[in-house]
């Protein structure tokens, strides 16, 4: 009811779209719309490859936009998202503390600010599409290694694969935050019941292991094997995330006050409760590790474990990951607090929670992806008329619309927001980001630029369309003409004359037919699958509650929960 | 000479193309009018485009659409053929055209660059059809007065017109 | 009693790491935090110039002004306009990429630091170098900036005469035969193509043969000797796009990575578009010299002779050898603004196994007036 | 059904037919297309501007499941009434043999290219100086002719008729290069005014406004430039008054003389 009450207004008001990723995610879902088996994109990068991002989350767009567009079905499948997360935290919750407090980890997990500030702000809706089904596979993971229930093998692994379908990087690396604190829970539980040998723990551990992967190779199969044609060797693009954020506090104010917001105030805590209580530590001990990845570069410690996978990770994930390692022991605290002091413990919660939510979700208002809203309509009727989509077209200070206008015009670009994807090596070589915001990302940016513009006939680039008079004296310089104003002059049309129209490109990168039936098929399949093996009943789920509840070690270690739980 | 060459190699060309359901096509040496000179290279362009509106021609004819003749045909071409690709439309009938072969030469290159003109003594099939069914099959051998001209990136067919021989 | 431990453990790691992080941050995190390293106490010299360029880098003008040891002397808008340009410049929107700084001389009291910005531009990166005095004061050093006072241009009125093309074309549609304006004739009337160590450079003049101004490009491509192509490249902005009826303008196409021995023959493609235009500004290029020492470079000022603002100005130079063979063709832009009637220095560099070569050289200026690019 | 074997292109026809009952007519070509309904026996009237496209054509009655065809040829009208006319250049240096050159296309009142040949003429006349008149008969419906441009500039009539139809083009015969390009000097304050003397190309035709002028100044291994455009057919520059210094002028590929400030010329 929280998540309705909160979200589904904010959802409604469409301010997602606002966000940083939110267009990107609905252009990946447009060409599903109309390309469902061919994930060949031919409007960004002069052509690249769908199959750079894991599509689930974006053919669920797909789909339901059949019904309710592009937008609102963006809406729709992020607060599936969220209610999703609900269930999620709470299941992932019960494995370490009572029901109670796994309700209001729950609880939290709707009001936590790194939630609203990647739904609202950052528009990371893979992220936050995964991390529910990942938080779903968990307890299906535990009970296998506790239990060894096939059913809950069968479960976790098309979970697991479903998490991969939605985002690589989840699985990859918060998995490694969440799955290992599970097994290392699974074997202190094994230990004090003693129902599994060490070797049939470690079987099982090995077969999910096999299994699991085996699963995410065949679901992501084109993906992973674009990433072996084509290793991403760009160079590294500059993020702020992985700024130090004492010494560049504009950062830290980003990404760490506004996801984080009061639960600051809980991190002691935290790390002592998970300390104390012997079967919270390997999940204290993932968040601490997560916490400290998500600070970026204010600690070495991100830089020495992901090496060059730091230069190419943005970091407000890890914060994202952490609070969700954080919530079950925040729960055994609020519900410990609330236990002892009544109201009087629940009302300055409440409301800072409430203050947390409200601040990141209200985050992009105060600092907007873009400085300032337009409208792009204009801009693709110029491009779709008079044979203007002939040639390849390049904005400049388009900001995040970019992806916008690449959903309303049939022109198509040189640029593109999905910094994986990019193939081109005027693109890639130099460190900068989309062209669009080029000035952003310092020499790189503008080296990057200007090797576009240098190269324009080879790419049939014609049309540079500028919201952004930074880049005029470059256009004029280079030899491109001012040939129209749109929006009542605030966007400028600059041509290059003589440049040939634009040819197909990159057809070597394009993948086969059958990549693309696997594409359209097996992500989606997977999330299918996983909708309907979570509705086989689990007989033993009831008992296993039970079971949880009398062996969570707050009710044995601390008179607080114990007064908690009685 | 060298335009002699090229149309030799037009014709071994587009001879080995009749193998694969192509027309066979010959280029005779240009007879020209105009004081500019026609470089091998616009001669070849010009053919090769040609040969390609004729394929162009048939699928719109063939498919009542209009669309198809874009590329290829500009100005009162383009508007008299979708015209009567309209026309059709309405009628309920489509054209199948099979081009068998074609005997080009150049007669006439402005001395502004800015027009070619052609002759195409030209042999096809015409094959009218109401929906599926065949109203009638004639064998055609007409010649074709063509002037191109050109685009950005090709040469398009600017006059198409059959006329007396 | 363990958990207590461990708690204690990871708090002090926590501790410890952040401050390992902000005492020797990682290069992101310097990148993000505007400098080479941390502004600390300017306890020398060279730590007063450093958190100096850092504070400009951050654009923190306000605390740069605040540090200087001759603030009294100029206000912080005066400061702010000598680094920025005091109207629309190359300077306004630069941002300081990174920065050098080099002892000259220091003593108890004072030393002289050289400190080189180097700076990122929309046009391409360019190099401002400031001789600074830094003094003691107590125990802190603190700089004394050498403003450069923006020229005064003074009070006047000066008569608006210039001459304009406007051009009106047939318009859109296929009316084939209608009569419409032609584009200009422009003709290369020099071209060469050089080996250097980055690959083959095709230079050369491009002159507007008309009557009217031409909107002009030049394309290269090298035909190896089969006649195969092996690279195409426009002269980019090594050349001046606008040219007036009978002005000449060099061109310059880098080729990277190829050698002139692969080269069988160039083919060039100049194209040329009727536009509008103005043969205002005229800027008149004053007191060229050409020095060999200390480093091989063409300098002058540049004077803005008409009633408008050149905002940013491209010098494209061509040197020539004592025969008349085109040398080298290079440019600088210029980034402060040319007011009216103002000279305005500029210095053009040769590379120096050329520089011996050089006997004479002609200059012509490309210009950027803000609002005036329809 | 009996075809004529050509008809003109907007003319009215009729085919007679055989037979009886009721049937349609289609005649069908690449550029139109024609659907009559017709009772066999009648003849078929198709009226005057119904089939206006040159070119083969298929007429085909079809009567139930039978069918009878034959071909028809639409021969263009034989009056002119457009004349795409290529005139080329728009604007030519004066003196120039050869230097305009026109291509007409002859067309009917349908668009049809007339091939049959016809006369056309073309005429320039400019401002100053006798016409140029030519007659040339087209060839497959064109028509070309080159002709020089007059000494003098201005605008010049460019006109091509035929069949009493006549299009008109504008061709500016615009100034060559600059001729005795030469420059005075005069201190003017602290600077040196320096100036061309009006300048004209060799036939004494002024320069337009705008044409660039390029000033040089050397002095003591310094050099001062500057890219002057002439108005009202001179150029003018202040430049520094350095004694001794040599002064130059040039226009594009066009060098002027050289004087020397403070040393006589």
């Amino acid at each position: 009811m929280v998540a309705v009450a909160i979200h589904l207004p904010l959802l409604l008001m469409q301010l997602p779209l606002k966000s940083y990723d939110t267009n990107f995610h609905i252009f990946f879902a447009s060409h599903y719309v109309h390309h469902w088996f061919n994930p060949w994109n031919v409007k960004w990068f002069a052509g690249f490859s769908q199959t750079t991002y894991p599509p689930l989350a974006q053919q669920w767009v797909a789909v339901v936009s059949r019904v309710l567009g592009l937008n609102m079905a963006y809406m729709a499948v992020q607060f599936a998202a969220i209610l999703l997360l609900a269930v999620g935290v709470y299941r992932f919750a019960l494995l370490w503390v009572s029901p109670r407090a796994a309700s209001i980890a729950a609880l939290a997990a709707v009001l936590a600010g790194s939630e609203s500030f990647l739904v609202y702000s950052a528009g990371q809706l893979a992220t936050t599409c995964s991390a529910p089904i990942l938080l779903n596979a968990l307890p299906y993971l535990y009970d296998w290694l506790r239990y060894g229930k096939g059913r809950s093998l069968l479960k976790a692994t098309v979970l697991f694969a479903a998490t991969a379908a939605v985002h690589h990087a989840t699985i990859i690396f918060a998995s490694m935050f969440f799955a290992l604190p599970v097994l290392a829970l699974a074997w202190i539980d094994r230990e004090e019941s003693d129902e599994t040998s060490g070797s049939g723990f470690a079987a099982r551990t090995v077969a999910i292991v096999i299994l699991t992967a085996a699963a995410i190779a065949v679901v992501l199969l084109p993906f992973w094997i674009g990433l072996f044609r084509y290793p991403i060797t760009q160079t590294p693009i500059p993020h702020p995330s992985r700024a130090n954020y004492i010494l560049s506090p504009q950062w830290g104010i980003n990404y760490f006050l506004v996801p984080y917001g009061a639960l600051i105030l809980a991190l002691p805590f935290i790390i002592v409760r998970g300390s104390r209580v012997a079967r919270l530590r390997p999940l204290m001990l993932g968040f601490w590790l997560c916490f400290m990845i998500g600070l970026g570069g204010t600690t070495p410690i991100g830089l020495w474990l992901l090496r060059r996978a730091f230069d190419v990770l943005t970091f407000e994930r890890f914060s994202y990951w952490a609070t969700l390692l954080a919530l079950p022991i925040l729960g055994a605290l609020v519900a410990g607090l609330v236990a002892r002091f009544r109201l009087k413990a629940a009302v300055p919660v409440a409301v800072l929670a409430a203050f947390t939510c409200a601040m990141a979700a209200s985050w992009s208002h105060y600092k907007p992806a873009d400085a300032e809203d337009f409208n792009v309509a204009p801009v693709a009727q110029w491009l779709n008329r008079d044979g203007h989509d002939n040639y390849r077209y390049v904005t400049l200070g388009f900001g995040n619309k970019l992806s916008r206008l690449a959903v309303l015009t049939d022109a198509t670009s040189v640029d593109g927001e999905s910094n994986s994807s990019r193939m081109l090596p005027e693109l890639t070589k130099y460190g900068g980001g989309a062209l669009t915001d080029a000035k952003y990302f310092g020499t790189g940016g503008l080296e990057s630029l200007r090797a576009m513009l240098r190269h324009a006939d080879r790419y049939g680039l014609k049309w540079a369309i500028v919201r952004d008079p930074y880049y005029e004296p470059l256009l004029v310089f280079a030899g491109w003409r001012h040939v129209d104003n749109l929006d009542d002059n605030t966007i400028t049309i600059w041509a290059k004359d003589g440049v040939p129209p634009a040819t197909p490109m990159n057809t070597s990168q394009m993948p086969p037919p059958w990549e693309g039936y696997l594409w359209g098929t097996l992500p989606f399949g997977s999330s299918i699958l996983a909708i309907l093996v979570v509705l086989i009943p689990d007989k033993r789920r009831r008992a296993w509650r039970e079971d949880e509840a009398t062996v969570t070690p707050i009710t044995q270690e601390t008179p607080l929960s114990g007064r908690l739980v009685s | 000479m060298s335009l002699r060459i090229l149309a030799a190699g037009c014709v071994l060309l587009f001879a080995t193309g009749a193998l694969a359901d192509q027309p066979s096509v010959q280029v005779q040496p240009p007879d020209l009018q105009g004081s500019r000179p026609l470089e091998k290279q616009t001669a070849a362009a010009v053919v090769r485009d040609y040969l390609e509106s004729w394929q162009k021609f048939r699928a719109a004819l063939d498919q009542n659409q209009a669309a198809l003749l874009d590329p290829d045909f500009v100005g009162t071409a383009r508007t008299k053929l979708a015209s009567a690709i309209g026309e059709q439309a309405k009628l309920g009938i489509h054209t199948h055209y099979q081009d068998e072969s074609h005997k080009l030469q150049i007669v006439f290159y402005s001395p502004d660059g800015l027009s070619i003109q052609m002759i195409d003594n030209v042999e096809y099939d015409q094959q009218v059809l109401d929906r599926d069914r065949v109203l009638a099959t004639q064998h055609v051998k007409t010649r074709y007065v063509v002037v191109m001209t050109p685009a950005e990136v090709r040469w398009k067919v600017r006059v198409f017109e059959a006329t007396p021989e | 009693m363990k958990g207590i431990l461990l708690a204690v453990v990871l708090f002090i790691a926590t501790i410890g790491l952040l401050v390992i992080g902000t005492l020797s941050p990682i290069p992101t995190a310097v990148y993000y935090a505007g400098g080479k390293s941390l502004t600390r106490a300017s306890s020398t010299p060279q730590d007063a110039v450093e958190n100096l360029a850092v504070q400009i880098r951050q654009r923190s003008f306000g605390d740069a002004y605040g540090s200087l040891a001759n603030r009294a002397e100029f206000t912080e808008p005066e400061f702010v306009q000598d680094l920025t340009g005091n109207t629309l410049s190359l300077r306004t929107f630069a941002t300081l990429e990174d920065f050098e700084t080099q002892p000259l001389h220091e003593s108890a009291d004072d030393a002289e630091m050289l400190l080189k910005l180097h700076w990122s531009t929309v046009v391409g990166p360019y190099e401002t170098t400031r001789d600074l005095h830094v003094v003691r004061n107590g125990d802190r050093w603190a700089v004394d900036w050498p403003l450069v006072k923006a020229p005064h241009v003074p009070p006047q009125v000066i008569p608006v005469n210039y001459l304009r093309w406007d051009v009106i074309y047939s318009g859109a549609g296929d009316d084939w035969g209608a009569q419409d304006v032609q584009a200009p004739r422009i003709r290369i009337v020099d071209m060469r193509p050089v080996n250097r160590a980055e690959g083959v450079v095709v230079m050369g003049e491009l002159l507007n043969e008309d009557i009217v101004p031409a909107f002009v490009g030049v394309r290269a491509t090298l035909l190896s000797k089969s006649g195969s192509p092996i690279a195409s490249e426009g002269a980019f902005d090594m050349i001046s796009h606008t040219l007036l009826p009978k002005q000449v303008t060099p061109f310059l196409i880098r080729f990277p990575n190829v050698d002139l021995s692969q080269v069988g023959s160039i083919r060039m493609g100049p194209i040329s578009v009727l536009v509008s235009a103005s043969a205002d500004p005229v800027v008149e290029i004053e007191n060229q010299k050409y020095n060999l020492d200390p480093e091989a470079s063409l300098t002058g000022q540049l004077s803005n002779q008409s009633g408008q603002t050149v905002n940013i100005a491209h010098v494209l130079s061509t040197f020539y050898d004592k025969n008349g063979q085109l040398v080298w063709v290079a440019g600088q832009y210029v980034d402060r603004a040319l007011p009216p009637q103002t000279p305005v220095d500029f210095s053009v560099q040769v590379p120096e196994d050329l520089a011996k070569q050089i006997s004479s050289e002609r200059t012509i200026v490309a210009t950027y007036s803000s609002g005036n690019s329809l | 059904m009996t075809l004529p074997q050509t008809v003109t292109a907007g003319s009215a026809f009729s085919v007679p037919t055989s037979g009886s009952g009721p049937a349609v007519l289609y005649i069908v070509g690449p550029d139109q297309a024609l659907r009559r309904d017709v009772q066999l026996g009648n003849p078929v009237s198709i009226a005057a501007g119904d089939l206006y496209n040159a070119g083969e054509y298929l007429a085909i009655i079809v009567a139930g499941s039978s069918s009878s065809s034959g071909e028809l040829e639409v021969t263009p009208a034989p009056h002119p009434d457009t004349l795409s006319f290529l005139a080329t250049p728009s604007r030519v240096p004066v003196g120039l043999h050869n230097g305009i050159n026109g291509a007409v296309y002859v067309f009917d009142a349908y668009h049809n290219l007339i091939v049959t040949p016809m006369p056309v003429s073309f005429e320039l006349s400019g401002s100053s100086g006798p016409s140029q008149a030519r007659t040339i008969t087209t060839s497959h419906g064109v028509a070309w002719t080159e002709i020089d441009s007059a000494s003098k500039q201005g605008s010049a009539k460019f006109i091509a008729q035929a069949g009493g139809i006549a299009t008109t083009r504008v061709i500016d015969e615009v100034p060559g290069d600059p001729c005795g390009l030469t420059i005075s000097a005069q201190p003017d304050g602290a600077k040196l005014r320096v100036q061309t003397a009006l300048v004209r190309d060799c036939s004494g035709n002024p320069i337009p406004d705008g044409t660039i002028v390029t000033f040089t100044e050397n002095y003591n291994g310094a050099q001062t430039t500057a890219d002057v455009p002439i108005k009202k057919d001179i150029a003018q520059i202040d430049m520094p008054a350095y004694s001794g210094a040599t002064i130059s002028v040039a226009s594009g590929v066009v060098a002027g003389n050289e004087i020397r400030w403070g040393g006589g010329r």
